[in-house]
């Protein structure tokens, strides 16, 4: 991309955002506490809302059940995990690495799997009618739920977060939790992948086209049933890394977790605008801010503060911060 | 007469209408026919479910939007009810008073969204609409002062409506004739006077514009319609017979809490029973909502039977246990969707035309 | 290698529950430029569309270059070498005229890799879109569109291109351009397969002509006899002139 | 008597000015051909007379109204109707219901029929009567219960110009009406419009390619290049002129 | 008379507390085949159990309820899981003149002025958590900041337990959206509250459901850095294992299988393992207690289970449990139990934090209010 071309507007909105509660906060203690965690924060949801960007935001797929392969990628760490208690229990940060690596390539491998029947039995028909995705999705996020109680039990399963990873690093007064750091690292990494695959390749360009005109693309001569899958695919794949993060974040997960972060998910694609992987990151990272600055200024705003925070935006720019399509 | 009644929108298939009529017999004698409270009150969530599913229809089915706010109406119209009768003590004008004040708060809710509307793309207003019905959902938990909170409110109807009120001492073919009955053919006439107007606003010149506007917005005002102003209408109308059927929920239950009427279950359910009945057709409502409360109801119990049919398959039994109810609803979900893109109703019309006014499989014309 | 590049035989169609097609017997002679007329609703672009695999053939075969293509998908249809205007253009409307021409691009993975010898020539023919090039092509005008269409068609070598009213729309001066361009392509042995309602265009290029109506191919042979005889034209005229 | 005016109309899309500065003025019971290049600003200028779009600057002016600023259903309302050039209809409703919607909606009291929500559309059976007659006029009668996404383009055309006919409006501004229509389907839409010229207190503006069809029914051509009014006449002078000559129909070009 | 006696249980088999309805299903089961010695007779009759599933919805709940009066002919009704449902059904029981014994809804109104005289509670109610809690953490010269859910269960807690304190003093209460989950800034508030207070400081955990704070707490190293200890009270096992990260925090809590040394807890603990391998939990003691409580009953009445006759025979009366010997106040008809407080060990033959007692909270020794208008 062409640095002159870049739309630097929505990409100052983050630590013009940080500055300008700054002296509200008071103490520079706890500003940098709140910030770094929020700004981790924007992370987690960015990586667990990354796989909707494709999904969503390239492929137009309205996937109510994303949900359920975050919460499958989720049930998969426990059971991973469960079975490498010798390296997570010990301290060494190595050690529990090479526990939550694996843990997370099966779950995205899992997750991908699954990703696979659900983009041919519940999706592939109703590409391009939204209500019908709504429909449809929503049928398969209830099945993913189920199964999931079938198999692992309906009751909140604990997932421990591996010992090294656990505690919190100081600056001075301010504390970091280590976990956030990590998810600092793994956001990056998902982050910068998908925005070269996108920027590279004619990935990003052949399912937009597929989206507003399958038949002409391939009458380009382009597969595009194979790469709606295979972006559906990775999708999910990435939602099952969402999912490990979130539960490890959580260290607890429930088969309706995929459901409670839906809607969170939903609102940061909405405001970062869709099929914009920056525009799902700086809509994270302002979420993860806002929750924790009017958490601490104005606690009874806290609980509307995304929506607040997603009114504004769409007044601003009704297609959110940075929108691709139309 | 008939004609006038229906606004000359009869259901186009013979079968449909055949299935039509039984089901009025049927809910107009479900109290004699089949005994017991559970099938009284499954017989009265349809009629509740088919006034709001209706007004749900105007909305989707005729105007091509896509809400998820619009059980916040629904529940608007139960709150009103119930707190006017928590507040006031049963009583008539208690009833009256709380379903005004919420088809009020309803009017100005729905204009407001109405235009906000304008402002975005139609799936960014679905999206944000499902966030504002969150919210507003948590809103009416925290309020609990006024609204007894997650826990809800529990009140009283008027006398007459009361089950304790008997206006005849000998009972009518086995049947008790005490207020409860009563209150079941209230909401029985409600619902099909109810009914009757959705389906003459949907026949009308307007409703025939919001048909157009679902079709092709642009066009439609580029012939001289004001978009704007039917949208708005439109809303605003289906917001005010949800905020009714609401109401009707709250008299039958005598109870309203968060989860009974904003959840995002009961709009699911909603979407649903549309999807099964058939979009843009006022008569799938009907359809829908029978289908889908007798088999939300009974689900269980089916499964009930299979699961201890087949014990001895663990992984089977597992899966048809009677606690994996959901599951089996979502498997509907989904092939409804897959079999039914029309809907009940849409499918019976469909075999009826004659062949060559079938709708076809056509990609839509590109618009500029 | 068979004298026609594209053959139909006895090719039915049915979209939903309607018989379109009944029966399309049209051969595509190799290096030439055949023009498919007919009145409305004929069935032509159900014709393009069938060869295409946009619908499937019921009855019948397609064949292209010898081999059955029948059965084949659009996208394999497309690899064998076939280039396809659809009626209503297929524009991306969301993307760029550039991105559109790269995605047309098949070979090229950026617009650095796209034959810019071949780039220019096109630009020579349509101005409009190396004007536009950065520019959503959904706020280009009619006109330009159709160029938009009709270039991307054109922007790498294929064996056959398949055209649904490439004048519809255009300007004179430009009809002429692409009259020159359709002329060039043919000298380079391209088959081109067009259906056209501009009798000049067609008389100016055609070199075979069939005319459709009610699902069948009526009348074939070859474009001068056709235009050298009037009596023919009168007989086909209400059908297709 | 009604006549349209544009004054200084101009509209930018960032850096490029699609009409720029056009005056011009429409007298009833004459046909304007409107023509040009590719990209000159033909339907630009109709989408700003009919609202479609918001002018940069400018004014359009109908009967003395000034109707700048008014949205796109009230210029209709006023008397200004158009067809458009890419088929924009409703797709999923049959081909009599997108003509009794366009009936509807200019029948004297548009409000009172479209937002009656009480009475049953049926009952306006002078409606239903008016839209049967245009059909017929069209020749799409017999396709009258199909869904409007099934038809083949020629048809969806006529059906696009049916539209405009029903709005009954003062202005009548077609789009290339012809366009992907055949030779022998074509005079169908052409006798509707030689019909209305005949009506002497109609406006109508035609923007179309095909020269033989512009030669035989305009009273004056305006020809509009890179968005600018540069010539206005009778056609046989305007087709004459060198500008059009060269930069439309390409002569000179071709004689190169 | 018929030979029978129809119990309907009314419980969240699905819904967001499926886990915790069936733990109370499985204590039911096993407390009746306990109290009855395996018969699942009282004087003669049978005792038939019908399951029914709220699904964790009111409205349904007060439906399948008159449907187990009518319908089903139930004689009494057990359950259910949650507050919500519960109070939903009080009514009911009163329309149909019938015995509903709440089991493990805690809600303190349900006993409180939403009661009516049809209405027992083996289940403890939020007041008795409450008290307990405070009970365990009120000492002199003690700062308690206040973490609790934003809705009326987490303020009513705060409220409970704030009247059961003497000694200590609540500087802050942080109220958070029950879907928090991000707690720095709700722990920063804290910290700013508590940090300066001189004495012991303690942030007291008042939640339920969702994700627990305790990660979030432990991860901020208040102990180390600011000398604060946190304070919660039980929960369920899986629950439990965050409390592994606080060695030594004190609580109070309704039930762990370690703690009461009884023949009935005995039997349950026995029980469970051997059907499940696995010890029972919280709720499975209090489908156990009530278990226990109808079969006491209706022995008393023998056999009798009109409401005419259980009302008179169950107030005041006195059964054993899991957790002792409980009593129906006769006043609100709410079970008077024992509490455990306790201190959290770290074992690493347990997933959990385990809860070692420090003391058991006799009836008598807490002042739980009563509430209802009678
Ligand atoms: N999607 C469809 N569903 C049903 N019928 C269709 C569909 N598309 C086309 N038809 C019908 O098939 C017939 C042939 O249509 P086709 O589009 O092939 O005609 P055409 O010769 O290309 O006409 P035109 O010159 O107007 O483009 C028409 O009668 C049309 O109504
Ligand atoms: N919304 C828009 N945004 C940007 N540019 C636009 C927009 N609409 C039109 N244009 C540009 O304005 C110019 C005029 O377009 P217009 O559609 O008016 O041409 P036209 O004269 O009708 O051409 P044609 O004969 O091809 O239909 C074109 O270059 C087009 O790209
Ligand atoms: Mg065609
Ligand atoms: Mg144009």
């Amino acid at each position: 991309m062409n640095l002159k071309d870049l739309d630097w507007k929505p990409l100052a909105l983050v630590p013009v955002l940080a500055l300008l509660v700054l002296p509200f906060v008071g103490s520079p203690s706890t500003w940098v506490t709140l910030t770094v965690a929020g700004l981790a924060m924007g992370m987690i949801i960015f990586i667990i809302a990354s796989g909707l960007t494709l999904v969503f935001g390239l492929m137009d797929v309205l996937n109510f059940g994303h949900g359920v392969f975050i919460a499958l990628g989720a049930f998969v760490a426990t059971s991973v995990l469960g079975a490498m208690g010798d390296y997570t229990g010990s301290a060494s940060l190595w050690r529990n690495l090479l526990a939550v690596l694996p843990a997370m390539v099966v779950a995205m491998l899992v997750a991908a799997a699954v990703g696979l029947a659900f983009e041919r039995f519940i999706v592939r028909p109703v590409y391009g009618n939204h209500l019908k995705q709504i429909l449809i999705t929503m049928g398969g996020m209830i099945i993913g739920e189920e199964l999931i109680k079938v198999i692992w039990g309906p009751q909140q399963i604990p997932l421990p977060l591996p010992e090294g990873m656990r505690g919190s690093l100081y600056f001075g007064d301010a504390a970091v939790e280590k976990y956030r750091l990590i998810a600092v690292v793994v956001g990056a990494i998902v982050f910068g992948v998908l925005l070269w695959t996108l920027a590279r390749t004619k990935i990003g360009l052949l399912i937009r086209a597929g989206v507003q005109d399958r038949e002409m693309v391939e009458s380009l001569g382009y597969r595009i049933r194979v790469l709606f899958v295979g972006v559906f695919v990775v999708g999910s794949a990435l939602a099952g890394l969402g999912g490990v993060m979130w539960g490890l974040y959580q260290q607890n997960v429930v088969p309706q977790m995929g459901a409670q972060v839906n809607v969170l998910i939903f609102m940061v694609l909405i405001i970062g605008g869709l099929g914009s992987t920056t525009g799902a990151l700086v809509g994270a990272l302002l979420v993860g801010l806002m929750a924790n600055y009017t958490g601490f200024l104005v606690p009874k705003a806290a609980l509307f503060s995304n929506i607040l925070l997603m009114m504004a935006i769409l007044l601003w720019r009704p297609q959110g911060v940075y929108a691709l399509a139309k | 007469m008939l004609s006038r009644l229906l606004s000359n929108d009869y259901p186009r298939s013979r079968v449909l209408a055949v299935i039509l009529v039984l089901l009025f017999v049927a809910l107009a004698l479900t109290p004699f026919l089949i005994p017991g409270v559970k099938a009284l009150n499954v017989a009265a969530k349809i009629l509740v479910f088919f006034v709001l599913v209706a007004s749900f229809d105007l909305l989707l089915g005729y105007t091509g939007i896509v809400s998820f706010a619009h059980t916040m109406f629904f529940g608007i119209g139960a709150y009103g009810v119930a707190i006017a009768s928590t507040r006031m003590g049963p009583g008539w004008s208690a009833l009256a008073l709380g379903t005004v004040a919420a088809l009020a708060l309803s009017f100005v809710l729905a204009l407001a969204i109405g235009l906000f509307s304008l402002r975005v793309r139609a799936i960014f207003f679905s999206m944000i609409t499902l966030a504002f019905a969150a919210a507003f959902q948590t809103l009416a938990s925290q309020l609990s002062d006024i609204t007894g909170g997650e826990d809800g409110l529990t009140f009283k109807m008027p006398e007459l409506l009361s089950p304790s009120y008997q206006f005849s001492e000998t009972p009518l073919f086995g049947v008790s004739l005490d207020g409860r009955l009563l209150c079941y053919y209230l909401l029985f006439v409600l619902c099909i006077v109810l009914f009757l107007a959705m389906l003459r606003v949907v026949n009308s010149p307007f409703g025939r514009v919001l048909q157009a506007i679902r079709e092709n917005e642009f066009r439609a005002e580029a012939i001289g319609y004001r978009v704007v102003v039917y949208r708005t209408v439109s809303s605003v109308l289906s917001a005010l017979f949800a905020t009714l059927a609401g109401a009707m929920l709250a008299i039958w239950l005598r109870y309203n809490g968060p989860d009974t009427t904003l959840s995002f279950e009961v709009m699911l359910d909603v979407l649903l029973i549309v999807v099964i009945g058939g979009m843009g057709t006022i008569y799938g409502a009907a359809i829908g909502s029978a289908l889908f409360v007798v088999a939300q109801s009974y689900l269980q119990d089916l499964l009930r039977l299979a699961s201890d049919a087949v014990a001895g398959l663990p992984w089977l039994a597992a899966l048809l246990s009677p606690d994996r109810w959901l599951l089996w609803l979502g498997v509907l979900f989904v092939l409804s969707v897959y079999y039914f893109p029309s809907g009940v109703v849409g499918r019976l019309r469909e075999l009826q035309l004659p062949r060559s006014a079938r709708p076809r499989a056509a990609r839509p014309a590109q618009t500029t | 290698m068979s004298e026609n590049l594209l053959e139909l035989s006895g090719v039915h169609t049915h979209i939903a529950a309607y018989h379109i097609l009944h029966g399309v017997d049209l051969v595509v002679p190799r290096g030439q430029l055949t023009m498919l007329l007919g009145r409305n609703g004929a069935g032509k672009t159900t014709t393009l569309r069938t060869i295409m695999g946009l619908w499937r053939a019921s009855q019948g075969r397609v064949t292209f270059g010898g081999q059955d293509i029948t059965q084949l998908a659009t996208p394999q249809i497309a690899g064998l070498g076939v280039a396809y205007v659809p009626e209503n253009m297929g524009i991306f409307a969301d993307l760029t005229v550039k991105e559109n021409m790269v995605l047309a691009a098949r070979g090229a993975r950026n617009v650095a890799q796209i034959d810019s010898a071949r780039l220019q020539w096109i630009f020579s023919l349509f101005p409009a879109v190396e004007k536009f090039w950065n520019h959503p092509a959904g706020k280009l005008s009619g006109g330009q569109k159709q160029m938009l269409a009709v270039s991307r068609a054109i922007v790498e070598p294929r064996e056959l291109l398949i055209i649904d009213e490439p004048s519809k729309g255009l300007a004179p001066a430009i009809i002429n351009n692409m009259i020159d361009a359709f002329a060039q392509l043919k000298s380079q042995g391209v088959t081109i397969l067009l259906v056209e309602q501009n009798i000049n265009f067609a008389k100016r290029l055609g070199d075979t002509v069939a005319v459709m109506d009610n699902g069948v191919v009526v009348h074939a042979g070859s474009m001068k006899a056709l235009a050298d005889d009037e009596e023919l034209q009168q007989s086909l005229l209400g059908l297709a002139l | 008597m009604t006549q349209l005016a544009t004054h200084d109309l101009t509209v930018r899309f960032g850096g490029h000015v699609a009409v720029n500065g056009v005056t011009c003025s429409f007298e009833p019971g004459t046909l304007t051909a409107i023509v040009g290049p590719n990209g000159a600003g033909k339907t630009t200028y109709f989408n700003l007379i009919s609202g479609q779009l918001k002018a940069t600057a400018g004014r359009v002016t109908l009967g003395g109204r000034d109707l700048t600023g008014t949205s796109a259903s009230a210029r209709t309302r006023a008397g200004l109707g158009r067809a458009f050039q890419l088929t924009n209809l409703f797709p999923r409703l049959t081909v009599l219901e997108n003509v009794r919607l366009a009936v509807q909606a200019t029948r004297e009291g548009t409000h009172r029929h479209g937002m009656n929500l009480w009475s049953v559309w049926s009952d306006h059976a002078d409606l239903v009567e008016r839209a049967d007659e245009l059909l017929r006029s069209i020749a799409l009668k017999d396709r009258e219960d199909e869904l409007v996404a099934s038809l083949p383009h020629g048809d969806q055309r006529k059906l696009e110009v049916a539209l405009l006919m029903a709005l009954e409006p003062q202005v009548y501004m077609f789009d290339e009406p012809t366009a992907g229509m055949n030779h022998a389907e074509a005079p169908v839409i052409l006798d509707l419009i030689r019909r209305l010229k005949a009506d002497k207190s109609k406006t109508i503006l035609l923007v179309e390619h095909k020269m033989d069809v512009v030669r035989e029914l305009a009273d004056r051509i305006i020809v509009l290049h890179n968005g600018t009014l540069v010539a206005d006449g009778k056609p046989a002078e305007v087709i004459a002129s060198p500008i059009v000559q060269e930069a439309y129909l390409g002569v000179t070009k071709e004689a190169a | 008379q018929s030979k029978e006696i129809r119990v309907a249980h009314i419980y969240s088999r699905t819904g967001p507390l499926e886990a915790y309805g069936k733990q109370t299903q499985t204590g039911l089961q096993m407390g009746l085949e306990y109290a009855t010695g395996g018969t699942m007779m009282v004087a003669g009759k049978k005792i038939v159990l019908i399951e029914k599933d709220d699904q964790g919805k009111p409205d349904l709940g007060k439906s399948l309820l008159a449907a187990a009066y009518s319908d089903d002919k139930a004689d009494i009704a057990v359950g259910p899981t949650s507050s919500g449902v519960a109070l939903a059904m009080l009514p009911v029981a009163e329309e149909y003149k019938k015995i509903l014994l709440v089991e493990p809804a805690v809600a303190d109104s349900i006993t409180g002025d939403k009661w009516n005289k049809y209405i027992f509670r083996t289940g403890r109610n939020s007041s008795q958590d409450a008290i307990s809690n405070a009970v365990a953490v009120d000492k002199d010269n003690v700062s308690v900041g206040m973490l609790a859910q934003d809705y009326a269960f987490g303020r009513d807690g705060v409220k409970a337990f704030k009247d059961a304190l003497h000694h200590a003093k609540i500087v802050h209460e942080e109220y958070l959206p029950m879907t928090t989950t991000d707690f720095t800034a709700g722990i920063q508030r804290l910290i700013a509250a508590l940090k300066d207070k001189p004495g012991r400081k303690i942030i007291e955990v008042v939640w339920a459901g969702g994700t627990p704070p305790f990660n979030a707490l432990a991860d901020a190293d208040l102990q180390k850095r600011y000398g604060i200890e946190v304070a919660t009270g039980g929960n369920i096992l899986p629950a439990m294992t965050a409390y592994k990260r606080f060695p030594g925090m004190e609580g109070a809590t309704y039930y762990y299988f370690g703690i009461p040394k009884n023949p009935a807890n005995e039997a349950l603990v026995s029980m469970h393992y051997k059907e499940f391998k696995t010890p029972p939990d919280f709720f499975t003691a209090g489908g156990f207690s009530a278990a226990m409580a109808l079969v006491t009953a209706l022995k008393k009445t023998n056999g009798d289970a009109s409401a005419a006759k259980l009302i008179p025979a169950m107030e005041g009366m006195s059964f054993d449990t899991p957790k002792g010997k409980m009593t129906f106040r006769k006043e609100d008809h709410q079970a008077m139990q024992s509490m455990y407080h306790f201190k959290i060990k770290v074992d690493p033959a347990f997933a959990w934090g385990v809860p070692e007692l420090v003391h058991e909270i006799k009836p008598e020794e807490m002042q739980v209010p009563i509430r209802n208008k009678r």
